[in-house]
């Protein structure tokens, strides 16, 4: 248990050492010379925990290899794998009501996801220290991305709802932070605030799911709570409340729009938050407490995830931005393997989402490079790309190809595990997911075509020399690191594979692939885009999702704000001065008997006598 | 038939009676000049130190007399606690306002003989009403308090103000007593006595009465006999000259009218409610509520957004009478308590009596003669004897804080005095300013002057526990509404301002009157149980 | 003679006694009104004490204070007006208006 | 034991400060470290107490002295010290302590728009502010229903000159507003205190909590009494108007005690006083309680989204988080009434925090006005602004920091509702309440987004935190964060009290 705890708190250390410490005991000047020491350190510190993790992860590989786990369905992948299950606490905060227990708990499951995650974030640390070169906010970048890390590591490893809660928290944060790392720019800005924001609607639900599982358990443990005998009633009203954060977390449908948005802030944070670590957490939960989920909530889940990959697919297919069609294919791959939980296995969720984390971090990455290099987010911008940025141009290749799910690549296999699991699920709409996954498997096809075609091919784009020199090292090295996963990471999986439901798989793929090619052999200068016809616009504005919530919820509720503060003073506020006008009235009225006539005080003191009199006979 | 004069029992007013007609005669016989006017203050200071010197000595022997007695065992001038207690409060008033006097005096406008002899007189009265227990003597008492002030208000010759407000504090005075005298006559028709000890066991027994129990008429008296020490306490609706009266008067007469006046009318209106008329409680305690609640309503109303301070402060004051009435309002109701009550309430209520056994309350008639025995030592019990006494407590600590504010007011004052001539007194002169803020907080009644916060919470403690809700809840806003005006004040205080302190002659014995005031004040602050023990 | 005549005779006087108060002007008239309401109220306690037959005489008593008191009342003030006149040059009650509440300006928004 | 003294001297060392402050020798000028050293005394005998205060039965009265004061009024000079109230000492006697150490710090430092605050009247600022901390502690510790309502009245007082001479603009009518309506408030608070006594015919609050003499009918007057006065002061929507214009005028040091201590009093009469004594009164209104606080939660939050003034905003934002507060104490629960008791401690680091930060916002560029402000804060204030992100974030109840367990707390306490209370309004509460966090949410980021994000419209450049500053400001930062990761150290207190208080077995 401790090895894991020290996973855990190593980015956390580093975290906090890097944020007071970077620029100790010389904070106050800002000179050049102070700002790379201070980046220097700042990376040591942020880089140094990873491996040591990995390494401590390792160890805990070894130590799960065998052992008596949890019952899990045949043929999750990770629990063949790692059976073995542990868990331990350091204490029970009482609360007065359902106690808190501060503990781990550690099996295949969040062994595999915490190896990815600091895959992924040692890729996107090394890569930084190139990418935000001469950044003198750097040091609290990296130890947010750190912080970040501990958070996505303490949620893989808790033991106890609330516990995974504040680590879920974090991560929000942490991404309002990173998204925002760029504030001089008010669009980024308001990207930051509207990802924590909408994340957090989400987690409000959750935290009420968090709340009906524990008080109907009797226990925020994890493994209490999985092996408690619930209703039905509870469970599906628990796992549809969860499933709001899930949708925040993991970018799905109707919480998704934060995410195109996101790529706001730096590319490796893109790498890191949407592919490999925040949006996987909402996957990884259901995965978790998935012996829980009840059939109706899985069905939701299902119908979710089959509008959010089509929609996401064609909006990705619709995009100038380079970062954005990879947002919008990271929500509509999220949905793959949120589809295949609500086919029901979860085993092939957690397979993509690893292949996917591997490729996606990969994918974001490259294009980094390419922005780095251009200076521009926009396709319109690039073209033409191949020859001038090599490296980037081979691995993003190999990622593309196994978006789409080319053999052989990791994405083949693990978009075929997800497809055989639709095909084979005992789900009441199952054909709605099949039939949903198969075309968008021809749709991924054609926009990640269109991307790299536009993005490396055909003429080349003047440049914009914002970052004249080229990617350092330290930037390509990642790429080519992370192709390894990326190529081999599927033959994990290849036992499973389906020849034939591969062949379907792989046939749409090449449709799509090929239709675009198509498209663009006929007039290489013209988007291939155009190919949507009427429905370019609606696809290109998400299908104006992001409108619709700013008539329905933003405005509305700045207009409620303002009429709260014109209530607050004209109403609330009114009726405390209006009552203390009324005294001055009041007073007013009375001194009008006291403007010094004395035989009108006698009358006065007469008439108040006999009033008196009268009131105390009657009376 | 001749009657023996107990001299050490009336020896406080005689001591006055004496000093008053010395003075008189010093003042004719000695040239005028400064000296003679400072060594008629310090005589008059003097008698009235000794009196209060011999009211001191009689509390500390526990001394219970009473002299002037009638066959039937009625005395019509009783020396007790009660008696003590406001005799001594009116005496100790009455130093600081010989001390405010003789900086009024230094100005020379004033003659000193008539001034010291009349403020004199008045203290006469006002040590001579708590002492008085029957009508003739309530009646002497009360217009001995009143007379000598208009008197005092109008000596100021020249000045039309001045005699501007005597005028109306005497027609309205004059008729109020015309008023009260028409209840007390009819009060005699009805009981055939004038000791109240013998009226209270008329009403209680129902022997002796001319008219039959209840009639319109009693009520009418009991009206009628309440309105003359309303106008003494300037409770609505007799507080329409207090104003008016406050403003015109030298400051020296304000404060004896909101102290020392407004003391001896309490002790009347005590002593006729509680002692003579306690059987009718039912009569005049819903008649007293409202009073209470509408005296304190208009005094604080009206003293909203003055700028006089003086007339601050006698709204302030007409405010504060209606505190020290909410008690009142809440006084037990023994007879009709004990007429509808069920054995077991009767046991319990009358176990809170001191000393009879539960057995003797089996029959009606011993209760109530139990009770009546009871009812006549007021420093004891007298039905609910904490409504007394916090209407006492309360009335002592206004005393304090009023005095005070009327010491600082009467230095800093100029005749036609506004509130902003206190901008930055605190500056100015430290000590002053600290002293008048406190007294303003001590009357709004919030820490740190805890004398007000006490005064006030027994008062309330008393009108909830009386079960008068309304009351309470009408006292809380007017709590609320005093701070604003005292703030108001206090806050000038702390503000910048320049100076415009007018220097006047003889300031050295009203500082010691603040200095007095003050220190009584914050011991009461310090200590209140001093007083809440002295009561009880 | 019923002791309700002499109190009806009484109550009457003390009313024309009130009337004369409200209805004067001159402070004078006002001050005699306040002597007829007096001497109602002397007029009851003797009416009383005859009636009850007061061993002690409480009434008649009480009715020479008030008499008494009375004639101080009426020289202090008769003394009050003639000083009242000397400054103001009026003795008409409702005239004497130099003490009052001053006119304010209307109500602020503050408090 | 007899260790009532540490109570007794902890009232008596601000009172004797500020009576020494009376002394000649202090005419002119006061020494700068006179307020440090006394509120530095008070501060460690508050630790004294903490050191010696037994943990392991935090229900039990400590520290006790009981005393008689005055018979007349049956009013006792009755002290104590438990779970409930040992936190809020520390809490006071600190925030006082770290007051003074930023007031120091200001006349240290050179000329300044700041300086005008410590330069103006040094010794009666030091002599409100002992006053103040004797008021606060005072409530704390009172034992006696008597007894805590005059040292509830005491800060009145010292709490209206420190707006009135020391505050803004509109300082007067800020001043005025405040103390009439908190009077108002605590007349009310009387009323009930004396019915309860009326009823129950003794103050202590000891044997009041133990027995409930009272009828139900008379428990739900004096409970409506009694919570309505201390409603203003906490304060709940709609009694809350006062707060925004007061610490809007307030200057800093007041509107962190504001924030800081004297909302504290409210909500601690609910636990100390309210509840404990009239649990039948409590049952009859705590939905209605409950009602009141999830409008203000979530009334506040909208107000905060459209307010233009910094100051404004933190004060309103205090109505939402005492909204959470209230809600924790409507539930009857042991849960709600820990989160509450957390809450409050929490709200009064952070807010406190909020409120220094903004001060010195607001002492360096002249307004507290967002738009006046701009954006860019981070590029010329980076520590300021780093600190006041951190506190926002704080406030909006990120889980690893304080402000998480109160709200999550009392969330959860709506989930399940104690006694008869109905459930389905609880859950309707708890939704309401989860909607107005995210508005919370909402309104900081949004706040931060403007002002601390974006370019400066002008590249001057002001003192970042200065070292006084620092120290003022970091324990408070720290125990915000390990509250957040160790909640255990505030709920191991007050949970066995609580457990006491709503008589679960």
């Amino acid at each position: 248990m401790t090895t894991a705890a020290t996973v855990v708190l190593l980015p956390f250390i580093g975290a906090v050492a890097g944020l007071l410490g970077s620029r100790w005991p010389r904070g106050r000047s800002r000179t050049e010379e102070n700002n790379a020491r201070a980046a220097r350190r700042a990376a040591w510190l942020a880089i140094v925990p990873l491996p040591v993790a990995l390494v401590l992860l390792g160890y805990l590989v070894w130590r799960t290899r065998v052992g008596p786990g949890l019952d899990w369905p045949p043929g999750t992948f990770y629990a063949d794998l790692l059976p073995g299950f542990r868990s331990g606490a350091w204490g029970v905060i009482e609360t007065g009501g359902v106690p808190i227990t501060v503990g781990l708990q550690i099996d295949g499951l969040s062994v595999l996801t915490a190896i990815l995650v600091c895959v992924v974030a040692l890729g996107v640390q090394v890569y930084s220290v190139g990418y935000l070169r001469g950044d003198p906010r750097y040091p609290s970048y990296a130890a947010f991305i750190s912080l970040f890390t501990s958070a996505m590591l303490l949620v893989v490893f808790a033991a106890d709802l609330l516990v995974l809660y504040v680590g879920w928290e974090l991560m929000g944060l942490c991404s309002y932070l990173l998204i925002g790392h760029w504030w001089e720019d008010r669009g980024n800005s308001r990207a930051a605030v509207k990802a924590f924001l909408v994340t957090r609607l989400g987690d409000v639900a959750f935290l009420f799911g968090i709340f009906t599982l524990g008080f109907a358990a009797g226990s925020f443990r994890i493994a209490d709570v999985l092996a408690a005998d619930l209703p039905e009633g509870t469970l599906v009203a628990a796992t549809l409340l969860l499933l709001g954060g899930v949708a925040g977390k993991s970018a799905q449908v109707p919480l998704h729009t934060w995410l195109p948005d996101a790529m706001a802030g730096p590319t490796p944070i893109s790498a890191l938050i949407h592919a490999a670590t925040m949006v996987a957490a909402g996957i990884f939960i259901v995965a978790r407490l998935f012996p829980i989920f009840p059939q109706p909530t899985l069905d939701v889940l299902g119908v979710l995830a089959a509008v959010g990959m089509l929609g996401a697919a064609l909006a990705a297919l619709a995009q100038d931005d380079l970062k954005r069609v990879l947002a919008y294919s990271t929500i509509s791959q999220l949905a793959y393997m949120a589809a295949a939980l609500a086919a029901g296995s979860p085993g092939a969720a957690i397979f993509h989402l690893m292949s996917h984390g591997a490729f996606k971090a990969l994918l974001f990455l490259c294009a980094g490079a390419v922005i780095h290099h251009v200076g521009s987010n926009l396709l319109s911008h690039m073209g033409g790309l191949r020859r001038v940025l090599p490296i980037p141009f081979w691995t993003m290749t190999i990622g593309f190809a196994a978006l789409v799910g080319l053999p052989p690549t990791s994405g083949f296999f693990s978009k075929d595990g997800v497809l055989l699991a639709l095909e084979h699920s005992a789900s009441p709409i199952r054909l709605l997911l099949y039939g949903s996954a198969l075309i968008t498997v021809g749709v991924t096809g054609a926009y990640a075509t269109r991307a790299w075609l536009r993005g490396f091919f055909g003429e080349q784009a003047p440049l914009e020399p914002a970052h004249g020199h080229a990617a350092p090292p330290t930037m390509l090295w990642p790429l080519v690191v992370l192709t390894v996963p990326t190529l081999l990471f599927g033959f994990l999986g290849a036992g499973d594979l389906a020849l034939g439901s591969a062949a379907v798989t792989l046939v749409v793929g090449l449709l799509g692939v090929a239709i675009v090619l198509a498209a663009w052999r006929a007039a290489p200068a013209a988007d291939p885009a155009r190919l949507l016809g009427p429905f370019r616009a609606p696809c290109e504005e998400a299908f104006y999702l992001d409108r619709v919530y700013d008539r329905l919820v933003t405005r509305p509720t700045m207009a409620l704000a303002l009429l709260v503060v014109r209530t607050d003073t004209s109403v609330v506020d009114g009726a405390v001065r209006g009552s203390g006008q009324l005294t001055l009235r009041l007073s007013r009225l009375v001194k009008l008997a006291q403007q010094g006539n004395a035989q009108l005080y006698v009358t006065g003191l007469l008439a108040g006598v006999l009033l008196i009199v009268v009131g105390a006979v009657v009376l | 038939m001749i009657q023996d004069i107990d001299y050490w029992a009336i020896a406080a007013p005689l001591i006055l009676a004496l000093v008053a007609g010395l003075v008189l005669l010093l003042d004719a016989f000695l040239p005028r000049r400064a000296q003679v006017r400072t060594l008629l203050g310090m005589v008059t200071l003097a008698g009235v130190l000794a009196a209060l010197g011999v009211v001191v000595a009689q509390a500390v022997r526990g001394d219970q007399i009473g002299t002037f007695c009638v066959p039937g065992g009625a005395c019509s001038f009783v020396v007790d606690t009660y008696t003590l207690l406001l005799a001594g409060l009116a005496l100790a008033a009455g130093a600081v306002v010989v001390l405010l006097s003789m900086g009024e005096l230094a100005g020379g406008r004033i003659p000193v003989g008539e001034w010291h002899f009349l403020l004199l007189a008045a203290l006469t009265g006002a040590v001579l009403l708590p002492a008085s227990r029957d009508l003739i003597m309530l009646v002497v008492a009360l217009e001995l308090v009143s007379l000598p002030v208009f008197a005092l208000t109008a000596l100021r010759r020249y000045d039309g103000r001045a005699s501007e407000a005597a005028l109306k504090l005497f027609v309205v005075s004059v008729v109020s007593t015309a008023i009260m005298l028409f209840g007390v006559s009819l009060l005699y028709g009805i009981t055939g006595t004038v000791h109240l000890e013998h009226i209270a066991t008329a009403l209680i027994t129902g022997t002796g009465l001319t008219i039959a129990d209840g009639a319109a008429v009693l009520t009418v008296a009991v009206v009628l006999v309440v309105a003359g020490f309303a106008f003494k306490v300037a409770a609505v609706p007799f507080h329409f000259w207090a104003g008016d009266v406050y403003e015109g008067a030298p400051v020296p007469v304000a404060a004896l009218l909101s102290v020392v006046s407004k003391a001896a009318g309490f002790a009347g209106l005590i002593l006729m409610l509680t002692h003579g008329l306690a059987s009718e409680t039912a009569t005049w305690a819903p008649l007293v509520a409202v009073i209470a609640a509408l005296t304190m309503t208009a005094g604080n109303v009206l003293a909203l957004r003055q700028h006089h301070p003086v007339r601050l402060l006698a709204w302030s004051s007409v405010a504060q009478s209606g505190y020290i009435l909410a008690p009142l309002a809440a006084h037990l109701d023994l007879a009709s308590a004990l007429k509808a009550a069920t054995p077991t309430d009767t046991e319990t209520m009358v176990a809170s009596l001191p000393s009879p056994s539960p057995g003797t309350t089996d029959s009606t008639g011993n209760a109530l003669v139990i009770v009546k025995d009871q009812a006549m030592d007021l420093g004891q019990v007298a039905g609910s004897p904490l409504a007394v006494q916090a209407s006492l407590a309360y009335l002592v600590f206004y005393a304090a804080m009023n005095i005070l504010a009327f010491s600082v007011v009467m230095l800093v004052s100029r005749d036609r005095g506004d509130l902003d001539d206190y901008r930055g007194l605190i500056r100015r002169s430290p000590v002053l300013g600290l002293a008048l803020a406190f007294a303003l907080i001590c009357l709004a009644g919030l820490p740190p002057g805890l004398a007000g916060l006490f005064a006030k919470v027994a008062v309330f403690r008393e009108v909830v526990f009386g079960g008068l809700g309304w009351l309470a809840v009408v006292m809380a806003v007017n709590t609320v509404i005093g701070l604003f005006y005292y703030l108001s004040w206090a806050a000038r205080l702390f503000a910048p301002g320049e100076s415009r302190a007018a220097e006047r002659p003889g300031r050295t014995p009203v500082l010691v009157a603040v200095g007095a005031a003050l220190l009584v004040t914050v011991a009461f602050s310090a200590v209140p149980q001093l007083v809440f023990f002295t009561i009880s | 003679m019923h002791v309700v005549y002499p109190v009806v005779v009484a109550a009457l006087l003390f009313s024309i006694g009130v009337y004369g108060v409200l209805a004067r002007r001159n402070t004078i008239l006002v001050l005699m009104s306040v002597e007829l309401m007096l001497n109602a109220v002397n007029l009851n306690l003797v009416a009383f004490d005859v009636w009850l037959r007061d061993v002690l005489h409480g009434g008649q008593v009480l009715t020479l204070f008030v008499i008494v008191i009375a004639a101080a009342e009426v020289g202090i003030g008769l003394a009050i007006v003639l000083a009242v006149y000397r400054n103001r040059r009026t003795i008409d009650l409702d005239r004497l208006r130099e003490l009052g509440e001053p006119v304010e300006p209307p109500v602020g928004d503050r408090g | 034991m007899n260790s009532g003294w540490v109570l007794v001297a902890l009232l008596a060392v601000p009172l004797a400060g500020a009576a020494g402050l009376l002394a000649p020798a202090f005419a002119g000028r006061v020494p700068r470290l006179y307020g440090l050293v006394v509120s530095g005394l008070a501060l460690g005998l508050a630790a004294v107490a903490l050191a010696l205060f037994d943990f392991s039965a935090p229900q039990r009265v400590q520290f006790e002295t009981d005393l008689a004061w005055i018979p007349g009024l049956d009013l006792r000079f009755h002290l104590g010290l438990d779970g409930i109230s040992l936190p809020l000492v520390v809490l006071t006697t600190l925030l006082v302590f770290l007051c003074f150490v930023y007031l120091a710090g200001r006349s240290a430092a050179p000329d300044g728009p700041g300086v005008r605050l410590a330069g103006l009247r040094p010794r009666a600022l030091v002599f409100t502010l002992l006053v103040l901390e004797l008021g606060m502690v005072g409530t704390f510790v009172a034992l006696d229903l008597l007894l805590f309502f005059v040292f509830f009245e005491v800060v009145l007082i010292p709490m209206y000159f420190l707006i009135a001479i020391w505050g803004g603009a509109e300082r007067r009518a800020a001043a005025v507003k405040f103390i009439l309506y908190t009077l108002l408030g605590s007349a009310v608070l009387l009323l009930g205190l004396l019915l309860i006594w009326s009823q129950a015919g003794t103050l202590d609050m000891v044997a009041l909590a133990a027995a409930h003499p009272m009828t139900r009918s008379a428990q739900v007057l004096a409970f409506l009494a009694v919570g309505i006065g201390l409603a203003v002061k906490t304060p709940m929507w709609p009694l809350h108007t006062w707060l925004p214009d007061a610490h809007t005028e307030a200057p800093t040091v007041g509107s962190v005690l504001l924030a800081g201590v004297l909302l504290k009093m409210g909500t601690y009469g609910f636990a100390r006083i309210a509840i404990p004594i009239l649990p039948e009164g409590a049952a009859v209104v705590a939905p209605w309680l409950g009602a009141f606080a999830v409008v203000g939660i979530v009334y506040g939050a909208l107000a905060c989204l459209a307010q233009r003034d910094l100051k404004r905003m933190i004060a309103y934002s205090s109505v939402g988080h005492m909204g959470f507060v209230l809600l924790g104490f409507a539930t009857l629960t042991p849960v709600g009434l820990n989160a509450a008791l957390f809450g409050n401690v929490a709200h009064g680091l952070i807010t406190g925090l909020l409120f220094f930060l903004a001060g010195a916002i607001k002492e360096r560029y002249g307004t507290a006005d967002l738009t006046e402000l701009g954006g860019g804060l981070l590029t010329r204030l980076p520590y300021v602004g780093s600190l006041l992100t951190f506190a926002c974030v704080a406030s909006l109840g990120l889980p690893g920091l304080a402000g998480f367990w109160g709200e999550m707390l009392a969330l959860q306490g709506a989930f399940a509702p104690g006694g008869e209370l109905s459930r389905p309004l609880y859950l309707t509460f708890m939704t309401v309440a989860g909607l107005g966090a995210v508005l919370t949410a909402a309104y900081f980021l949004v706040m931060l987004s403007r002002v601390t994000h974006g370019v400066a419209a002008e590249p001057v450049r002001f003192a970042d935190v200065r070292r006084a500053e620092l120290v003022a400001w970091v324990p408070l930062v720290g125990l915000t964060v390990l509250f957040g990761l160790w909640p255990g150290g505030l709920l191991g207190l007050t949970d066995p009290v609580v457990q006491v208080v709503l008589g679960v077995p």
